[in-house]
């Protein structure tokens, strides 16, 4: 292995650090309150800096998806061994983790983020202690997540990230926080329950020769599960095509869409953000909404590529409700938060759009949007955090003129606003554009019918931007002033990103792109039947 | 029609009346003898059906027993000797309801089942093999009967003594 | 393998243990102070210790003593260990506990009992012969009613008591008059006996059945399935929590112990496939599975529904743990091998996590004086610790990672996907969806809602201590649950199915 | 590449991003710089000069057409067996490009200047210039791509630019509400444009404009898709060019400064759809390019009535861009190509004169723009008036002026047009904008110059403007001159502009273009099995076809001319007649026709003098027009915000209560259930025991039947 | 000597006896009676047993079986009335129905 420290490796080393720095937060007296602050920030630092380096050494080259030597940075070991029970057949559980070219951007996403979010936290006013402990533990979830092999221990992460997630909303959030903190746990859990169920599913239906015994046993291997000649015959998920798999197909379409989330699932996600404090709308609007699409790509696309197939179309009529639905809703809000959290469902839908359409150009495009968006929306939700550390409201109707009273937050402002519109430029523009273009080649009037999404957001956002900086300066908010050296460094780093990405996107493309081209081919080739692959 | 015969449905109907006095009389007295009625009659089926040494224990374990516990219990539980005991309106119907099902389904089932060998065999005596059998094959169960016995006196006790103590 | 009534004595020395304790236990009123709790309860462990030394002793035999009336074997072996470390927890948990105190004079009397319930379960979980089912499942009632009423001056203690017994005793009566018909229709109590007269064939099914309902009657009341989980509420509610703590476990285990046993031996047909032992071949006609499915969905479905609107927290967890025999229940449905070592493997998870949260109930009541989960408010801040680990339990009953809970459910569904009762499987986890609300009720008073009072209140090293014994396994187990999978695999195994 | 060649492309580049580092500049460190102002001023000069350089050598000296610099952009590799992804960008320069340089700069740097004075003071004085900057840059970037894809990210661009600087004065309402607008209108074109955009790009895997002519050359789309391609495209300019019927934000844009309106809202921005459909011409099928013809004129038409009528000074001189943007989308409708083209960089220059002369004018009034507050200023400020007067004659088509030239050539083609394919609306509507134009022109100048002040508190006060805003004046009045495109003043074909700008060869396949001017050689192009009459036509019949249009325009040439000026002559009269020697009392000319003049004045109706001066059809179709532009377009763009706002709203009820109420109907459902089954528990035992015997029951007569 | 008494007739007495039973546990107020309802039915078990034993195969684990049971329900009853007795000391009822304060 050569990608270690400490005889660790470096996956492990970055979805831990965080957890080593939850244990040093929860040793520091609760009187020294500074020094958890720090010490958070120094975990994420170094999770940036470890995730700097695994984005130095990515070979863009490698294909990843289903091919185990396709992985990078892989760490593989046995976790749990129970060989020869009878039933449950030789459980392994493997300690599996590597990354391709999918998963890189979302490491870096959570790594970038995860920093930003600190810094928004700086001023949490109560139980700080609870409060950082509890965020580097979501922020281990999150990375989990992102490089997990295992179905096992991706949904253990999964889960993992729902305890902290809970809490953070409901201890720190707003006025109704405790009602949007049960609905998020109570939807999010309703769909990681279904992913459960599929993923025993595939459990029992893959057969695997166990490289160090030589006799068959069932696996929670990914990678396996993408082979179809890996299923037993007999199996409920065996066959391309078939009933079971179609039914497993939505089941953990419903578990992730919940997440994205993809409408009818969605409404939990207003409630979520208006209520959560700032730096947790931003994790939550900026990470936690892309495992769902993640989800999708790595694990519902290709273990089930002939449901995809079957329903791509079906997938991008609800991209395209998301976009339309999303704008529509978020223009009738008065709440910035939630006017911001709308939007973070239509923008979605672009994500959900480009993937279904199963080309190049659209899985890249939604890919590079996951990270776009997660980019753009942690940034707008930290210029609401800011106004609202100063006004303590949100209402877009209560501001005016403010871009005279706070230019450089109306700047950055503006940054975040027009990349979220899909202004070139900045970098939701290509991956729009990449989406849109990959959707127009698979599904034409679909792709069309979603444009009307471009206009809407400008709509909106120009509407808002509008109502919040411009016109006359109310004299309540004469007192306000604009932002601070701490703001800045959580909000230039986004910007600088969303601006490096929007002049050369290929900075995030040229890695992905030979994971995704495989993926597409494995769907297509598999999907039909085509070929089993070795 | 013989002797068997007729003793038989003498000893059942007044086992089937006095339980019928039981659950339908209305002073609790009465429901008590009623009851000691239904006991000496269940006996005595014993006895038709060759069990003699049970009918012995029925005798004295149910009526010197049982019966003498619930009396005490109802002395002890009321002040005055004549208590009214009614039914309750609001569960009379169902409770009329479900019983008849029950007894007509069991009935019914009970008497259409073909039951492995129906055949009348003479009197034996058991009483011995009785013992022989709880001393052999049932030991197990009859220490454990003898632990429950011993548990129920201990919990009987704590449960039922007055704590002159500590009541104010 | 049978052995002789006198080899077999050899085989029930745990027990025989277990009794001896049991009159030590109650002798110690004699001896010193009677209010004193630390001479009966410090016997009380010492017999549960030896006990448990005789009984590690018994690893992997597989017996018939006594002729056929009672089975030493891994499965019998695995409820013991559990029975004892239930029983061991409830003792140390009694010796802090306020509520007790009440009846101080009769320490001796209580901490007795605890070992007679124990006992009962032991036999309960071996018992093969119809006649010592009933007998056991008398003990663990008897024991239980007197247990639950063991605070007299309590009114609400007696009221439970009163519903326990009136239940109870009835309850046992239709499974007697099940057994009865059973007996009359085979001539036989040993349920091996039983197995054979079944699969003759020639048995009226209509009758059958009738005693199999009827014995689910008595059974289902021991396991708080529905529809005779009726009492469970009250009586959890109304007993000491020390109480309803050992009877959500040990009672509810023993009676599923039999259950398992009964139906596994009595309805399998042995000879067949010994190996597959999967289906139940040898009542076409009946479909049992689809009986035990239909209680299974409404016991869970009903525990977790009416656990909504629960404000106490002993009746909370009262209908949790009916919920709990739902799912438990389900792993039942199979009746294979998965399914059982599923359930077994849930059992581990349930005595953790049940007995955890019981014991921080407990903690509460005792420093508190609140049952409501009204009165939980603020205690992330006042007692961190306890809330943290409650929290824990809690999330553990719920069954989300990182806790052993998900372990359990993940197993039952796995054993459920596995024998493609797949929409059993959806309603297991909706249902396990319903049950996060209310767990998660409880968690919200205790960190969302602030208390009106935030003075600091800590329990003693000890008690820390406890919790986290508890607590651990909870998260551990998750993370390498391996031994315990391993544990419950091999003690699926039943003497004479292999 | 020819060293020259690449020192063209690399001079394009530094004119490119000049303004962009002048922008960063002023964004980044505005406060640190002194004079601010002139830095971007300068830089925007230093263009000028290097665009003209680049112009000279492009027309005069470098021979190849086109001068090209693309790179890949960006590669996404390929997926097993099938084509490739990849994106290549790139510049490229040609003749109309290199015009399009120096017009852009030139106004620019004037505009640029005439700011010194116009906004000194200002509050956002700074930002302003960066703003300008990088509306420079965007426009130049829109120039120089040679792909769809870098035109329409500059397209964005330039619309936030527009955005800004519209929304320059956002204290006030009515400004942060016409920028928005603005943007939202040309986004709604902009739509089109990038439905088009993914037609092209999927149909042909490339954005690069030659391999997209080549792909359609080769067949590689062709029909209704190719038609459907050009028309969306052309969307994107409707937008920009505030065409019909997206023409309503025009106006309302003139709520940001002056200059801006000249630079971006005359000269260049808007210009640039014009652009867009040159660039793309040869890949417009004749369908779309009667779409574009048609768009054109209502929009000349339209325009031209509306500013018949209007007080504000900016508003007269908003429709009139709009109108005259109409011209040139209808000249390259009608394949007048070069006329089209020409117009607009005449265009430019007199339009961008009018409005800074417009706004030497306000400065002078102290930021008053009601033409009716005005009068008599011909005295105060001399220079300004004569620059108007030059400007006015050039818009309205004048001998010896450009706008007489360039305006001519596209009412020679509409005319040629109208008589080969029979429409003659076209050329009719030409022809009637003429006199509009006119007229509406010189009503400004004698309401704003001639005749008495009508305020003469601010008369009093008025002067003549500083030198930096008169020199702008003057050098674009000079450029309104004929001289500068062609030394005939009548007849500009032999001049230096058409011959650089010439016509390109369409590459659609013949029976979907304009039959009338297919050159000859384009038949190789034409598949046989697409086009099976292609081979039978003769050479000598292709040869008459392309002739004919210019034979046509050749003959309709002097006696359009001749139409065309009678009828401008014609249109100042009318405004020296009424406004002037009011030999007609406009007043009561007004109150006679109090109720249409309302209507027209609020843009809703048309005046009943123009409606007798028009052709019933004409008439008939105007009137449903102005009912259409103020009910239907606005109606649709205001209707359609509120319609939209609405159904937002009910979205958003709909969310609360439908979706999030099926969510809370199954939670209350849920706790119904249970609520329902707890009142089962009675706490009686003796219930208890009544439901588990029914249980018992129930379950035996269930499993019974089984 | 021709005996017409069977299996069935006792079967009935002791199906009778049982729903009687049942019957006294659900409606009688008095926890005491409702003690003798559960006897009721305990000894319609018993009947069952000793028939079963009588006219079945002659082993006499029926008749055990009956034995134990009567044992263990004079040790119920026992219980039962100690229960009774403390909640009339209590409460001072010994009505079922007025114990309902645990519900819901």
């Amino acid at each position: 292995m050569q990608y270690q420290f400490l005889g660790i490796g470096y996956l492990t080393w970055i979805t831990f650090l965080p957890l080593i720095g939850m244990a040093v937060v929860l040793l520091i007296p609760k009187s020294n309150i500074n020094a958890m602050k720090w010490t958070a920030l120094a975990a994420t630092i170094l999770q940036l800096v470890l995730a700097a380096i695994i984005w130095v050494n990515f070979k863009p080259s490698l294909s990843g998806i289903n091919d185990p030597n396709g992985f990078q940075f892989v760490e593989k070991t046995r976790w749990i061994d129970l060989p020869g029970v009878a039933w449950f057949g030789h459980v392994a559980v493997d300690y599996f983790l590597g990354i391709d070219g999918l998963s890189l951007p979302m490491v870096m996403l959570t790594a970038l983020i995860s920093f930003v979010g600190v810094i928004a936290s700086w001023n949490i006013g109560k139980s700080q202690k609870g409060y950082f402990a509890l965020y580097l533990l979501l922020d281990t979830g999150m990375m989990g997540v992102f490089v997990a092999l295992d179905m096992f221990l991706f949904y253990v992460f999964w889960e993992l990230m729902l305890l902290p997630m809970y809490f953070l909303i409901g201890i720190w959030g707003g006025p109704r926080r405790e009602y949007a903190a049960i609905k998020f746990f109570l939807y999010t859990l309703l769909g990681s329950v279904l992913i459960l169920l599929v993923m025993l599913g595939l459990y029992f239906s893959v057969n695997v020769t166990d490289p160090a015994t030589g006799q068959a046993m069932h696996t929670f291997d990914m990678l396996a599960m993408m082979n179809p000649q890996n299923y037993d015959p007999h199996a409920l998920f065996a066959g391309i095509g078939t009933y079971w798999r179609y039914v497993a197909f939505i089941a953990l379409f419903i578990g992730f869409a919940i997440k994205v989330p993809i409408f009818p699932f969605h409404t939990w996600l207003p409630d979520a953000h208006v209520e959560a404090p700032t730096a947790i709308s931003v994790i939550l609007a900026g990470v936690l909404l892309k495992m769902g699409t993640y989800g999708f790509l790595r694990i519902s696309f290709p273990i089930f590529p002939d449901a995809v197939l079957k329903f791509s179309y079906a997938l991008a009529i609800l991209g395209f409700i998301n976009i339309v639905y999303g704008a529509l809703c978020a223009m009738a809000q008065t709440d910035f938060k939630k006017l911001i959290a709308y939007s973070s469902i239509s923008h979605m839908g672009v994500v959900l759009l480009g993937i279904a359409a199963l080309n190049t150009q659209g899985v890249a495009g939604g890919v590079l949007q996951m990270f776009n968006h997660g980019v753009v929306t942690a940034m707008l939700f930290l210029i609401v955090g800011v106004i609202y550390d100063r006004a303590h409201t949100r209402g877009v109707n209560d501001f005016g003129g403010l871009a005279n009273q706070m230019p450089v937050y109306t700047g950055i402002m503006t940054v975040a606003f027009f990349a979220a519109i899909g202004l070139p430029g900045l970098s939701e523009f290509i991956s729009e554009l990449l989406s849109y273009l990959g959707a127009f080649q698979t599904f034409r009037w679909i792709a069309i019918f979603s444009s009307i999404g471009i206009v809407l957001t400008a709509g909106y956002m120009l509407w808002t931007l509008q109502r919040v900086f411009l016109g006359q300066l109310p004299e309540k908010w004469k007192g306000l002033t604009d932002v601070n050296g701490r703001e800045l460094v959580s909000l230039v780093p986004l910007m600088v990103v969303v601006i490096l990405l929007g002049v050369f996107p290929s900075i995030m493309l040229h890695p992905m792109s030979a994971t995704l081209n495989n993926l597409v081919d494995f769907i297509h080739k598999v999907g039909t039947g085509m070929t089993a692959l070795k | 029609m013989n002797w068997y015969d007729i003793l038989f449905y003498a000893f059942a109907l007044i086992t089937v009346v006095s339980a019928a006095g039981v659950v339908l009389s209305r002073n609790i007295v009465y429901a008590a003898f009623s009851l000691l009625f239904t006991f000496f009659g269940v006996a005595a089926l014993y006895v038709l059906l060759s069990a003699d040494f049970l009918a012995i224990t029925q005798i004295l374990l149910y009526v010197g027993g049982v019966l003498v516990l619930i009396v005490f219990g109802v002395m002890l539980t009321n002040r005055a000797n004549k208590v009214e005991v009614k039914h309750g309106g609001l569960t009379l119907a169902p409770a009329v309801l479900v019983a008849g099902v029950i007894a007509g389904t069991l009935i019914g089932v009970l008497t259409t089942t073909k039951w492995p060998a129906a055949s009348f065999e003479p009197y034996e005596e058991t009483a011995r093999p009785l013992g022989a059998l709880l001393m052999t094959q049932f030991v197990l169960p009859f220490e454990l009967a003898s632990v429950l016995l011993l548990v129920a006196l201990v919990g009987a006790v704590i449960i039922a003594r007055r704590e002159k103590a500590r009541r104010v | 393998m049978v052995q002789t009534i006198y080899e077999s004595f050899g085989y029930v020395i745990p027990e025989t243990v277990l009794s001896v304790f049991f009159v030590l236990t109650l002798l110690t009123s004699l001896v010193g102070d009677r209010r004193s709790k630390y001479l009966p309860a410090y016997t009380a462990l010492l017999g549960f210790a030896v006990t448990g030394a005789f009984v590690a002793g018994q690893i992997g035999m597989d017996q018939l003593v006594f002729s056929g009336m009672y089975a030493v074997d891994p499965f019998s072996w695995f409820f013991k260990v559990l029975f004892l470390v239930s029983g061991a927890l409830i003792v140390l948990f009694s010796m802090q506990s306020r509520e007790l105190d009440t009846a101080s004079t009769k320490y001796a009397e209580y901490y007795s009992l605890i070992i007679s319930l124990t006992i009962g379960a032991f036999f309960m979980a071996g018992a093969s012969n119809l006649l010592m089912m009933y007998l056991s499942l008398e003990l663990v009632s008897i024991s239980s009613y007197i247990l639950s009423g063991f605070t007299k001056e309590n009114p609400r203690a007696d009221e439970a008591s009163l519903k326990y017994v009136i239940y109870g005793a009835f309850s046992s009566g239709l499974m007697l008059y099940g057994i009865s018909i059973l007996y009359g229709l085979t001539g036989e109590l040993n349920i091996y006996a039983l197995n054979q007269a079944f699969s003759s064939g020639a048995l009226s099914q209509v009758s059958v059945l009738i005693a199999i309902v009827l014995m689910l009657a008595g059974l289902g009341y021991k396991i708080s399935a529905v529809p005779f989980h009726f009492w469970t509420p009250d009586v959890y509610e109304g007993a000491p929590v020390t109480v309803t703590a050992f009877l959500s476990v040990t009672s509810k285990a023993a009676g599923f112990a039999m259950l398992i046993r009964f139906f596994k031996i009595g309805f399998i047909d042995i000879a067949a496939q010994p190996a597959v032992a999967g289906m139940w071949q040898i009542f076409h006609g009946l479909n049992w599975t689809d009986i035990i499915a239909v209680l299974s969905v409404l016991t869970m479905t009903l525990g977790n529904l009416v656990a909504l609107w629960q404000t106490n927290m002993k009746r909370l967890l009262a209908y949790s743990s009916i919920a709990h025999a739902g799912y438990i229940l389900m792993g039942f449905v199979t009746l294979t091998d998965q399914g059982i070592s599923a359930m077994l493997m849930y059992f581990v998870a349930y005595l953790l996590m049940n007995l955890g949260a019981f014991y921080i109930v407990m903690l509460v009541a005792n420093k508190y004086q609140t049952e409501d989960i009204d009165g939980y408010a603020g205690l992330g801040y006042r007692s961190p610790y306890a809330a943290f680990a409650l929290t824990v339990f809690l999330f553990s009953l719920t069954g989300i990672p990182p806790t052993f809970g998900f372990i359990g459910k993940l197993y039952l569904f796995a054993a459920l996907i596995k024998t493609n009762y797949i929409w059993l499987a959806i309603v297991g986890v909706l249902n396990s969806v319903v049950s996060l609300y209310y767990y998660v009720k409880v968690v919200r008073s205790m960190y969302l809602v602030t208390p009106a009072d935030s003075t600091r209140v800590d329990f003693g090293f000890g008690t820390n201590l406890l919790m986290t014994v508890l607590m651990v396994p909870n998260i551990a187990l998750m993370l390498y649950f391996t031994p315990v999978l391993n544990w419950a695999e091999h003690s699926v195994l039943m003497f004479g199915l292999h | 590449m020819a060293s020259t060649e690449s020192l063209l492309l690399n001079l394009a580049l530094a004119v490119l991003f000049l303004p962009l580092a002048g922008f960063a500049l002023l964004i980044f460190f505005g406060k640190k710089i002194p004079r601010q102002d002139l830095v971007e001023t300068g830089i925007l000069f230093t263009a000028l000069a290097i665009s003209i350089y680049i112009m000279v050598q492009k027309v005069f000296f470098v021979s190849a057409p086109t001068i090209d610099l693309t790179f890949k952009w960006l590669d996404l590799g390929a997926v097993a067996g099938q084509q490739g992804f990849s994106i290549d960008l790139g510049i490229a320069i040609d003749n109309i490009a290199a015009i399009m340089l120096v017009v852009v700069t030139l106004i620019s740097s004037l505009v640029h200047t005439f700011s010194l004075a116009y906004m000194e003071g200002d509050v956002r004085y700074t930002r302003y210039y960066a703003y300008l900057g990088l509306f420079s840059f965007s426009m130049l970037g829109i120039v120089l791509s040679n792909n769809l894809l870098m035109i329409y990210v500059f397209w964005e661009l330039v619309g936030i630019s527009s955005y800004l600087l519209i929304g320059h004065w956002y204290e006030k309402k009515s400004a942060s509400d016409a920028s928005k607008k603005a943007f939202i209108v040309n986004r709604v074109g902009d739509v089109g444009f990038f439905i088009g955009i993914m037609i092209v790009f999927t149909s042909l895997h490339t954005f690069l404009l030659r391999d997209v002519f080549g792909g359609i050359a080769a067949q590689h789309l062709t029909g209704p898709l190719l038609t459907a391609a050009g028309i969306l495209i052309f969307c994107g300019a409707v937008g920009k060019s505030a065409q019909f019927p997206l023409h309503v934000w025009l106006p309302d844009a003139m709520e940001g400064p002056t200059p801006v309106s000249a630079l971006i809202h005359a000269a260049t921005m808007v210009a640039a759809g014009v652009y867009l459909v040159a660039r793309i011409f040869p890949m417009l099928t004749a369908e779309a390019l009667t779409v574009i013809a048609y768009i054109g004129a209502i929009t000349a038409f339209i325009a031209a009535t509306i500013a018949v009528t209007q007080n504000d000074i900016k508003k007269v001189l908003a429709y009139s861009t709009i109108s005259q943007l109409g011209y040139m989308i209808m000249a390259l409708g009608v394949d007048a190509y070069s006329a089209g083209f020409f117009h607009l960089v005449t265009h430019a220059a007199f339009k961008a004169g009018l409005f800074l002369a417009s706004g030497s004018v306000i400065y002078a009034m102290h930021h008053e723009q009601d033409m009716r507050n005005m009068g008599g200023l011909r005295k105060k400020m001399p220079i300004t008036y004569w620059a108007f007067v030059i400007f006015s004659l050039s818009i309205s088509g004048i001998p010896f002026t450009s706008g007489f030239l360039s305006k001519d050539s596209i009412l020679a083609g509409a005319l040629a047009y109208g008589l080969l394919t029979g429409n003659y609306l076209i050329p009719i509507i030409g022809y009637l904008v003429v006199f509009l134009t006119a007229a509406y022109m010189f009503r400004l100048i004698i309401m704003t110059f001639h005749g008495e002040p009508r305020d003469h508190h601010k008369y009093e006060h008025a002067k003549e403007s500083p030198k930096v805003m008169t020199v702008p004046l003057i050098v674009l009045a000079s450029l309104s001159i004929f001289v500068f495109y062609s030394f005939n003043p009548f007849n500009p074909e032999k001049g230096w502009f058409l011959q650089a700008v010439q016509q390109p060869a369409s590459v659609v396949p013949a029976a979907q273009s304009y039959g009338f001017d297919q050159p000859v050689n384009d038949v190789q192009v034409t598949s046989p099995q697409q086009q099976p009459n292609a081979a039978e036509l003769s050479v000598e019949a292709q040869k008459t076809e392309t002739t004919r249009y210019e034979e046509a325009m050749e003959a309709v040439h002097y006696p359009g001319l001749a139409l065309s000026l009678t009828l401008a002559v014609l249109g100042i009269l009318a405004a020296f007649v009424v406004y002037d020697w009011k030999k007609i009392d406009a007043e009561k000319l007004k109150q006679r026709v109090k109720p249409v003049y309302t209507f027209l004045y609020n843009k809703w109706y048309f005046d009943e003098l123009y409606d007798a001066t028009a052709v019933a059809g004409t008439l008939l179709l105007s009137k449903s027009l102005a009912w259409f532009d103020g009910h239907v377009i606005d109606g649709v763009v205001n209707g359609a915000a509120t319609l939209t706002r609405l159904w937002s709203t009910l979205s958003g009820k709909f969310d609360h209560y439908i979706v999030d109420g099926l969510v809370n109907f199954s939670a209350w459902f849920t706790g119904f259930l249970g609520k329902a089954t707890r009142r089962v528990q009675t706490g009686k035992v003796q219930t208890y025991i009544v439901f588990a015997l029914l249980g018992v029951i129930v379950i035996f007569y269930v499993f019974r039947q089984f | 000597m021709t005996v017409h008494v069977g299996l069935t007739q006792f079967l009935v007495v002791s199906a009778i006896l049982f729903s009687l039973g049942i019957f006294g546990v659900m409606t009688r107020k008095n926890a005491i009676m409702v003690l003798m309802g559960i006897e009721l039915i305990l000894n319609a078990a018993n009947i069952n047993f000793v028939a079963f034993t009588r006219f079945g195969l002659m082993n006499l684990s029926g008749q055990v079986t009956a034995v134990f049971v009567i044992i263990l329900a004079a040790a119920e009853a026992a219980v039962l009335l100690a229960i009774v007795l403390n909640m009339f000391q209590q409460i001072n009822t010994v009505n079922v129905d007025e114990v309902d304060k645990l519900k819901n």
